[in-house]
């Protein structure tokens, strides 16, 4: 029953980017409990623990394989993602120094609780496992609903919490039995043995259907796809932007990245039956998020609607369920995450104490008043409406032509004619900040603080990059794309 | 390190420059001059090539740009008898609009310069691409500094306006970028020389049903951008709320994208679809061409007026093309340069005219002959041009459309000619009630032409004659070039007589298809 | 040999005077002006001198103009027998005139506004005259009409001046839109435009298969002539165009541009022989328009008018002539007409610059005193027209009526009713201006010489010009069809005398009687006196309507309400409506989102389990 | 001496369970309650758990509901820390006045 | 004999669930869902599972469902009231129940006919040393894992219930 359980060193080295995220998050914790005054350094530390983190998972993919029983893997499909997910904590962090400052809220709990959903969304990056799986997700969630009530004295933070939290759970009840119903057909919960099993298909098919479909539940819920979507504005207005920036990109990095995994390796046998359903998802969800978005005056609401809508565009990739799908998706996934923490953190700035002003006509004169900072934004809104030279346009592009490959001419037009409509209100913001006048009540906003100001540069930069030259990400995504085929 | 490499460059240099130059100081306009100058002097460099041989792509940049196992393009430039002409009148009006920016925008010259010079940056790059991905990338570039300049400058109606005129021209140029990706799913590549090739050679064979396809596809983009009608109809509010130097360039340069992207690509790679819709589209255009007219005759607003004349004249551009013969594609780049720079005049003077008065309602003004005969004398000449006053521009570009398109089915030229009759009507009751009758007290000390003014209209006057009179320094090329096009497609011409291509298409099809 | 020159100089002219004329003197101005036009005729002279006798026609090729597949357009000039007339006729009534506008226009502001344009005028229209394809020609045809509607609006301070340029403009393109059609139709026909080229496809080419085309052809030609020569149905603006300073209308709108349809109609004749119905639409239209316009030439007060309605009837004479083949004679008239229509005008310009102004007969009359050479010169100018023997009218006039006659005898006799029509109504002006009492208030006396030595010179040509055997000269380029019959000649003659008469009776003899006959016509004279109402027509039923249209339909209801309100923006507020519908997805209930995401995986499990198991 | 139970029973059990706790989430009013029903519809996974691998004789499932039991301590523990401050708030436990963000 | 004890628990279990939703005051629903979870424990029992059944009654009978009733204390959270907002929950929320237990019913009885029948005693593999002896080897990883979730957990707690941030 039991063979050589040993683990190796090399095994510890695959698991090395968590460890050190968890060893430096109890580190932070300990400081707090005995730090005074300001807590920058934390947040300093916390830093210093992603880009170790970082360079471990550099390593650990340097000698890639399974560890742990086949827990996890590290390949290059799972070390993109953990790479990415650290960026964003990275990014997160950054932005969060001045804003907390601001808020009073200055604690070293925040940083933890990022580097402990860090370490889950780094599981979810590798997990061959359902088991992990589950515990990552939920590592990576109960971080969230946290941070999302962190000013636990704002109304919206609690409600945000709130709802984040009963539903999250909700869905992660199916998930559950999904995976139950997944071990009850296969006797396994390893994704590669779920796939032999199913492969020799002497289960029931419509109850692989059933299992199937409640971990699609799970999965769409987090990475917010219709008709699951419907958490999402109301979680992404009430956090804090921050914390919004983070939610948006990194635990949906992470969810999409599994949520691919499962359905392409152990779930592929059957993708006949499971593709028409993605279809008809990544098509609800871009309409959903796109048209819903139209009215928003709230800057963060709409975003959130977008983030709906950016997610109908990851599906799509889904839906052609390809090796060029796959590296779309990675690409179109990083350059989201940048552009997005970009637009959050601008908006983090501007919203100013108690986040007041987060209506679009907030925004009215930015240009004038903030003339750096506008700009930096205007490239993210470009690069969300997917204007060429960004990584947005890029992303959209590869995934449409992934699309194509796929002979998926209509969801391909649709798809186009949706990311068209966004225009509309993308443009909103950029007729509030260059085409009116800034109103006698806004009030001179402070210079934003050196952090911000890295983290809105550093990702306008990376859109840029992307949308410029896009080769070696690109390559190296669909190289460790064909980890599943 | 190609020629057109460096004149692609500059203007892009340029924007930066501009950025970090002192807003307050003269430096942002200084520096913005200085590179579209340099931009149009180096320009000047890249025709030696093409009047030796106007057929072949020349000084062509072709450079490995997105290389990834699932995606190679090719950052491909280069310059024909077509595209050549188109890039030069780009490069010949940005410093002009850069010139009388300096006196028409009143606040933020500096960003308005710099997106002067992004927008050049993205023009030259839309006329000179030679690789579809690289082609949209520009297009979509070329349009954002447009738009933010209507929005940033424009007049009281501009926030809507802009974001419609963006927001239509993205409608249409997603379906190109659908059409685009289809082509690299059939083709296996972005290039536009090496698809051509693939076409002409049999190596990549589309169906009958799906060129119609990509040609829709292309069409929706080039329809709304030129625009043709019915789709025109962001283009009378963009051209009136618009700042005047921006106008200036979107009648001048960036309605000829939408006209030459037709000619170049929907025409070449999709040429069965080409002919199954042409029909269909000459009676767009021909309906452009009158409706416009007779739209512009009662028009109130000086802008608004030229810019429905503006559709009709475009009409005329894209009848020429959808002529598909010799008379009628050299016709229409012609037509595309000659109204470029009339339109351009005529868009320019009107800019004086508002300056000047505050107003572009035609009740406003009157007897302006009296006190600025300049000025006068100076609308007179553009607006002989624009309407196609032989030994002026215009002139030949409309004969040779309204010849090829006689050629192609006389009843064409017949209802398009219309369109020359009105065209006089129109604007020559406009200068009338603008320019002649008794000066009312309010224009009694209207003032004349500034010497910086008739600098900016000078070179545009002299070329308007030059191409009227001596066509010959410009035609050889663009036939050329044309004549090559019109072969490539022509392969489509045993298609005009049955629209089904070669029974074995289909199979070859799927040996084709690059997965 | 050069013929480039020839337009050459009236365009440095132009340039000059155009470029730098505001600060020159008059002097300068006037020496430039006449100048250039004076040398341009001393070098057609000589160059006629040197090419005569001209039998076959000389050519120069310069480069190509436009080049386009196998259409080859070259700038070519070439001069013939014909070409010779027009240019002799051009360059010196347009020298004369040019002499006698120094008087004339002396004391006018926009004296070189207005030097400047009669060059560009002259320019054209020799570019008109010498050039050997329908496309130069047209670039001719065009400028010299873009000449036309400059000088027309010369006062351009005054609305009706302007109102006139504008109208004259636009009916001319309305003929030019048929010219360009016939071009059209030409290149396809021949594949070329020279005329040398197109006569020898003429010429190698079946009837039968060309009937067609070539009637398409030559009438889409005629239409751009009616417009030029103010035919019916485009002959409205020439009147109008009477706004124009007067020795404008004698230039432009009496001896040379005008007559530009029938020299095209001239030039192209090969075209028109092989097509017989065209032929006769032209006879038609010209016969129809010479009474149509003698009649309203009875009624007019103005004398401008007068003599413009005479220009129409004339032209139509000419038409009527190469209308039924006789070219030369057609021509012939057009050189005569040249002379004593010019004279007229002149004649009349000298008169109003007396009268400061004046131009309504009823307030003139006993000028004979007071200008004694206008009233000779002009005398024999209505003696010319009136088709008086001896006087060249009379031969020209004759040589069309009796080809007139061989071809058909009825049109012969409405031809004839109308010489005596016009010699009425031009003795009527002659006598209304001359004899009688003077009407009006001004003090009139002679003109200066500068304005009297024209009218004396042109005097002498409108006497003899008709001894210059035209028709004979150009025997060459129009064989000569000799029908000459005494008994035509008599009875047109007479026709014409006995319009002088009763003019003589009605305006000199018992002025009461004009009164009474007047009101005894009753309707039938308001009717002609109102021009038959054909402009009110036009306005009625043509423009206005368009402009009706054009507002409330296609802009207001299709263009605003339609495309843009109902489709466009229509669509766009669906668009927003929807997504409007979708917000309410967000009630905000924790509960009812719990609600829907459970029904989504109800979905869910029903499309992937039930969907699979039921296959 | 009735027949032996079939394992699908437990299922059938646990699915009923399942939905109850879905039901409570619905209907329930309190916010207290809606997470119970959560907690009810984990015990429903768990049963289902240990059904699956009584069949296969293995105890990986037991590992399951194990981890399963941990995590919902883990929740229990945040939600319930997340509902108090709601209360401090709002002063109510009510789940249908959280609602402030909508649209 | 151990048909009747799974009747009789299942049974409990189902009412406490029904009681659960029906009581409208949260202490009465937390005791009968604590009934439902010890009945479970017992069907526990039954599959031979009785690490799990023992950690059932501690970890959720005893710590989870003391936490609960706790905070019910302390929020003395009253009876709840009659609310109209959650309108699709309230009329969509049973047709939508009932379809979800027919299917899966229908799913379960179609496709899983043949499983096997449970009898008491038959296996017993789920003691506490086999527990034990898999959490060490085989889920090592999760097990260790799942410590960082409960750091979090405590982390939450004293991030959001903490009295002041200083």
């Amino acid at each position: 029953m039991f063979g050589n359980f040993q683990p190796t060193s090399s095994e510890y080295l695959r698991f090395l980017p968590e460890i050190l995220l968890s060893f430096f998050g109890i580190v932070i914790m300990m400081l707090e409990a005995v730090a005074k005054g300001k807590r920058t350094y934390l947040g300093v530390i916390a830093l210093v623990a992603i880009a170790a983190a970082f360079i471990a998972n550099v390593w650990a993919y340097f000698n890639a394989g399974p560890a742990f029983q086949n827990m996890i893997v590290v390949d290059g499909y799972g070390s993109f993602f953990r790479g990415l997910v650290l960026l964003v904590g990275f990014l997160c962090i950054l932005t969060a120094f001045s804003y907390l400052e601001r808020e009073g809220a200055q604690t070293g709990e925040y940083y933890a609780l990022i580097l402990f959903s860090l370490v889950g969304q780094c599981i979810l990056s590798t997990a061959t496992d359902l088991i992990m799986v589950f515990i990552g997700l939920e590592i990576s969630s109960i971080a969230t609903y946290i941070l999302a009530g962190f000013l636990r004295d704002d109304r919206r933070n609690n409600e945000s919490a709130l709802k984040y939290f009963l539903l999250g759970s909700f869905a992660t009840a199916f998930l559950l039995y999904g995976i139950a119903w997944i071990y009850g057909l296969t006797s396994s919960t390893n994704l590669e043995d779920i796939r032999r099993a199913l492969t020799q298909g002497q289960q029931p098919i419509v109850l692989v259907g059933l299992a199937a479909a409640l971990l699609f539940v799970g999965f769409a819920f987090k990475v917010s796809v219709a008709p699951f979507q419907i958490w999402t504005p109301d979680v992404y207005q009430g956090a804090a932007a921050p914390v919004t920036a983070f939610m948006s990109a990194g635990p949906k990095a992470a969810a999409f990245a599994i949520f691919f995994r499962v359905f392409l390796t152990s779930f592929r046998p059957f993708s006949e039956r499971w593709l028409p359903l993605v279809w008809g998802c990544a098509l609800a969800t871009m309409i959903i998020g796109n048209f819903a978005a139209l009215l928003q005056t709230n800057v963060k609401r709409l975003l959130g609607y977008s983030s709906i809508a950016h997610a109908g565009y990851v599906m799509i990739a889904l839906t052609a369920a390809s090796q060029v799908g796959t590296a779309a998706a990675m690409f179109y996934l990083v350059s989201y995450a940048l552009m997005n923490i970009g637009a959050f953190a601008v908006i983090s700035h501007v919203a100013s104490r108690n986040e007041r002003h987060v209506k679009i006509e907030d925004l009215a004169g930015l240009g004038k008043r903030e003339p750096v900072i506008a700009a930096l934004f205007a490239i993210f809104v470009f690069s969300l409406i997917g204007v060429p030279l960004t990584g947005g346009f890029f992303g959209k592009f590869y995934v449409f032509q992934a699309a194509l490959n796929s002979h998926l001419v209509w969801l391909t037009v649709l798809g186009l004619v949706n990311s068209a409509i966004a225009a509309y209100y993308y443009l909103k913001i950029i007729v509030a900040i260059y085409m009116h006048e800034p109103r006698a009540t806004t009030e001179q906003l402070p210079p934003p603080a050196p952090s911000l100001r890295l983290a809105i540069w550093a990702s306008a930069i990376g859109t840029l990059i992307l949308g410029i030259f896009p080769s070696a990400l690109l390559s190296f995504a669909s190289f460790s794309a064909a980890a599943f085929r | 390190m190609s020629l057109l490499a460096i004149v692609l460059a500059i203007p892009l240099i340029g924007f930066f420059a501009v950025l970090f130059t002192n807003r307050d100081s003269k430096g942002p306009f200084v520096v913005a001059l200085g590179a579209s100058l340099i931009t149009f002097f180096a320009s000047l460099g890249l025709i030696g090539p093409v009047i030796a041989n106007g057929a072949q792509f020349s000084s062509v940049v072709n450079t490995l740009w997105i290389d990834s196992p699932g995606l190679q393009i090719r950052f491909h430039l280069g310059v024909d008898g077509i595209n050549l002409w188109l890039l030069l009148l780009t490069t010949l009006l940005l410093p002009i609009g850069i010139w009388v920016s300096q006196s028409m925008i009143a606040e933020r010259k500096k960003n308005f310069f710099a997106l002067l010079l992004l927008f050049e940056f993205g023009l030259i790059g839309v006329f000179s691409a030679l690789d579809l991905f690289v082609f949209y990338v520009f297009w979509e570039v070329a349009l954002v500094p447009m738009y933010l300049m209507v929005g940033g400058w424009g007049a009281s109606r501009r926030g809507p306006t802009a974001v419609k005129f963006f927001v239509y021209t993205m409608l249409g140029s997603v379906l190109m970028l659908g059409s685009i990706l289809y082509l690299h799913s059939q083709a296996g590549t972005f290039d536009y020389v090496e698809i051509m090739n693939a076409l002409a050679s049999g190596r990549v064979i589309l169906t009958s049903g799906q060129q119609l396809a990509l040609f829709i596809g292309f069409f929706a983009a080039f329809a709304v951008k030129t625009p043709i009608f019915p789709f025109h109809t962001w283009l009378p509010d963009t051209y009136t709320q618009a700042p005047t130097p921006a106008t200036f360039l979107l009648a001048a340069v960036m309605s000829k994208m939408g006209a030459y992207g037709l000619l170049r690509y929907s025409v070449t790679l999709a040429p069965t679809g080409a002919h199954r819709c042409t029909s269909w589209i000459v009676v767009l255009a021909i309906t452009g061409i009158i409706y416009g007219a007779l739209i512009a005759l009662i028009q109130f607003n000086i802008k608004r007026l030229i810019a429905y004349s503006s559709l009709s004249h475009l009409g005329f551009v894209v009848l020429g093309i959808f002529a598909l013969d010799q008379q009628g594609a050299d016709g229409a780049v012609y037509q595309m340069i000659a109204h470029g720079i009339s339109t351009g005049a005529l868009f320019l003077l009107v800019g004086y005219l508002e300056q000047r008065r505050q107003s572009l309602d035609i009740s406003d003004f009157g007897g302006i002959a009296t006190p600025a005969p300049g000025l006068a004398t100076a609308f007179m000449i553009a607006l002989l041009a624009s309407i196609g006053l032989p030994i002026l521009c215009n002139f030949v570009g409309e004969f040779l459309i309204l010849q090829g398109a006689a050629v192609a089915h006389f009843s064409w030229a017949v209802y398009a000619a219309i369109g020359v009759i009105l065209s006089a009507a129109y604007l020559l009751w406009m200068y009338q009630r603008t320019f002649l009758g008794k000066t009312n007290e309010h224009n009694s000390r209207f003032a004349d032409l500034t010497g910086r003014e008739w600098a900016s209209l000078l070179p545009l006057i002299l070329l308007m004659i030059w191409l009227g009179t001596y066509t010959q320094s410009f035609m050889p090329s663009i036939s050329v070039a044309t004549a090559h096009l019109l072969d490539q497609t022509s392969m489509s011409n045993e298609y005009r007589v049955n629209l089904s291509p070669p029974a074995n298409a289909t199979r070859t099809l799927e040996v084709a298809n690059v997965r | 040999m050069t013929l480039w020159l020839i337009p050459f100089f009236p365009l440095i002219g132009f340039l000059l005077n155009g470029l730098f004329g505001k600060r020159l003197s008059k002097s300068v101005v006037n020496l430039i002006a006449i100048g250039s036009v004076a040398v341009s005729f001393l070098y057609v002279a000589a160059l006629l001198f040197k090419l005569s006798p001209l039998t076959t026609a000389y050519s120069e090729h310069y480069f190509t103009w436009i080049q386009s597949g196998f259409l080859q357009i070259g700038f070519d000039l070439f001069v013939d027998r014909l070409t010779a007339v027009m240019l002799l006729i051009v360059t010196g009534v347009g020298l004369l005139i040019h002499i006698y506008s120094i008087g004339y226009m002396a004391h006018e502001g926009g004296y070189y506004r207005f030097f400047s344009y009669l060059n560009l005028f002259m320019f054209f229209m020799l570019l008109l005259v010498l050039s050997s394809n329908l496309l130069i020609m047209f670039v001719g045809w065009e400028g010299v009409g873009l000449c036309s509607y400059l000088l027309v609006g010369f006062y351009f301070t005054e609305d009706y001046a302007t109102n006139a340029g504008n109208k004259a403009f636009i009916v001319n393109r309305i003929g030019d839109f048929g010219f360009s059609l016939g071009i059209f139709l030409t290149v396809i026909t021949f594949k070329t435009l020279d005329f040398e080229k197109i006569a020898a496809g003429v010429a190698n080419m079946p009837v039968e298969t060309t009937a067609g085309v070539l009637t398409a052809i030559t009438l889409l030609l005629f239409v751009g002539a009616t417009g030029k020569s103010a035919q019916i149905p485009l002959y409205v603006w020439l009147p109008d165009a009477m706004a124009g300073p007067t020795p404008v209308s004698a230039l432009i709108h009496a001896a040379t541009m005008v007559t530009a349809g029938v020299y095209m109609i001239a030039r192209v004749s090969f075209l028109y022989d092989h097509a017989p119905h065209a032929m006769n639409v032209v006879a038609l239209i010209g016969l129809l328009t010479a009474v149509f316009a003698a009649t309203i030439g009875v009624t007019q007060n103005d004398i401008k008018k007068v003599f413009a309605y005479s220009t129409v009837s004339q032209l139509g004479y000419m038409f009527l002539g190469v209308g039924v083949g006789a070219y030369s004679a057609g021509i012939f008239h057009l050189m005569t007409h040249a002379f004593f229509k010019a004279l007229l005008f002149l004649g009349a310009g000298s008169i109003i610059h007396r009268l400061s102004g004046e131009q309504d007969l009823r307030h003139m009359g006993g000028l004979r005193k007071a200008m004694p050479i206008t009233f000779y010169t002009l005398g024999v100018a209505s003696l010319a027209i009136s088709g008086f023997p001896g006087f060249s009218g009379f031969f020209s006039k004759d040589a069309i009526l009796s080809a007139v006659y061989a071809h058909s005898p009825w049109m012969f006799w409405i031809g004839v009713f109308t010489a005596g029509l016009t010699a009425f109504y031009v003795f009527r002006a002659y006598f209304l201006a001359f004899f009688g009492n003077y009407r009006g208030h001004h003090h009139p006396h002679e003109s200066p010489a500068v304005m009297t030595v024209p009218l004396i010179v042109l005097a002498v040509l409108a006497a003899g010009g008709g001894f210059i055997n035209v028709p004979a000269w150009l025997s060459t380029v129009f064989p000569l069809a000799e029908h000459a019959n005494a008994s035509a000649m008599i009875i047109s003659a007479s026709f014409g005398i006995l319009g002088i008469v009763i003019a003589w009776f009605l305006y000199v003899a018992r002025p009461a009687m004009a009164e009474s006959l007047k009101t005894a016509a009753g309707p039938l004279y308001t009717l002609i006196a109102n021009k038959y109402y054909v402009d009110e027509l036009y306005t009625g039923f043509i423009v206005k309507p368009l402009e009706g249209i054009s507002r409330f339909v296609l802009w207001r209801g299709v263009d605003e309400g339609l495309i843009d309100g109902a489709l466009v923006n229509g669509l766009g507020r669906t668009v927003r409506g929807w997504g409007g519908l979708l917000r309410r997805l967000q009630s905000g209930s924790i509960r009812n989102y719990a609600a829907w995401v459970f029904a989504g995986s109800l979905l869910v499990i029903v499309v992937l389990g039930l969907a699979g198991g039921f296959r | 001496m009735l027949p032996p139970v079939p394992l699908s029973w437990y299922l059938i059990l646990s699915a009923i369970l399942f939905a109850l706790g879905v039901a409570g989430f619905l209907y329930r009013k309190s916010i207290i309650t809606v997470f119970m029903s959560i907690e009810l519809m984990l015990n429903a996974v768990n049963l289902s758990f240990v059904a699956f691998s009584y069949e296969y004789r293995r105890i990986d499932g037991h590992i399951y509901s194990f981890f399963v039991m941990v995590v919902a301590a883990a929740e229990a523990a945040v939600g319930l820390a997340i509902i108090l401050t709601v209360f401090k708030n709002r002063g109510t436990l009510q789940i249908d006045e959280v609602d402030s963000m909508k649209l | 004999m151990d048909t009747v004890l799974f009747i009789i628990f299942a049974v409990v279990a189902i009412v406490c669930g029904f009681n659960l939703i029906f009581q409208k005051h949260p202490i009465s629903s937390a005791l009968s869902l604590i009934g439902v979870m010890s009945s479970l424990a017992v069907l526990y029992l039954l599959l031979g599972a009785e690490f799990i059944a023992m950690a059932q009654m501690i970890v959720y009978g005893g710590a989870v469902m003391v936490l609960f009733i706790f905070v019910i204390m302390l929020l003395n959270a009253g009876t709840e009231k009659a609310s109209s907002k959650s309108w699709f929950a309230q009329f969509a929320g049973l047709p939508l129940l009932c379809l979800f237990v027919a299917v899966l019913a229908f799913l379960i009885r179609a496709a899983l006919p043949a499983l096997p029948d449970v009898r008491f005693g038959r296996w017993f593999g789920g003691t506490a040393e086999n527990i034990g002896k898999m959490l060490f080897t085989q889920y090592l990883l999760p097990f260790e894992v799942i410590s960082i979730l409960i750091l979090i957990a405590i982390l939450g707690a004293v991030v959001l219930a903490r009295k002041e941030i200083d």
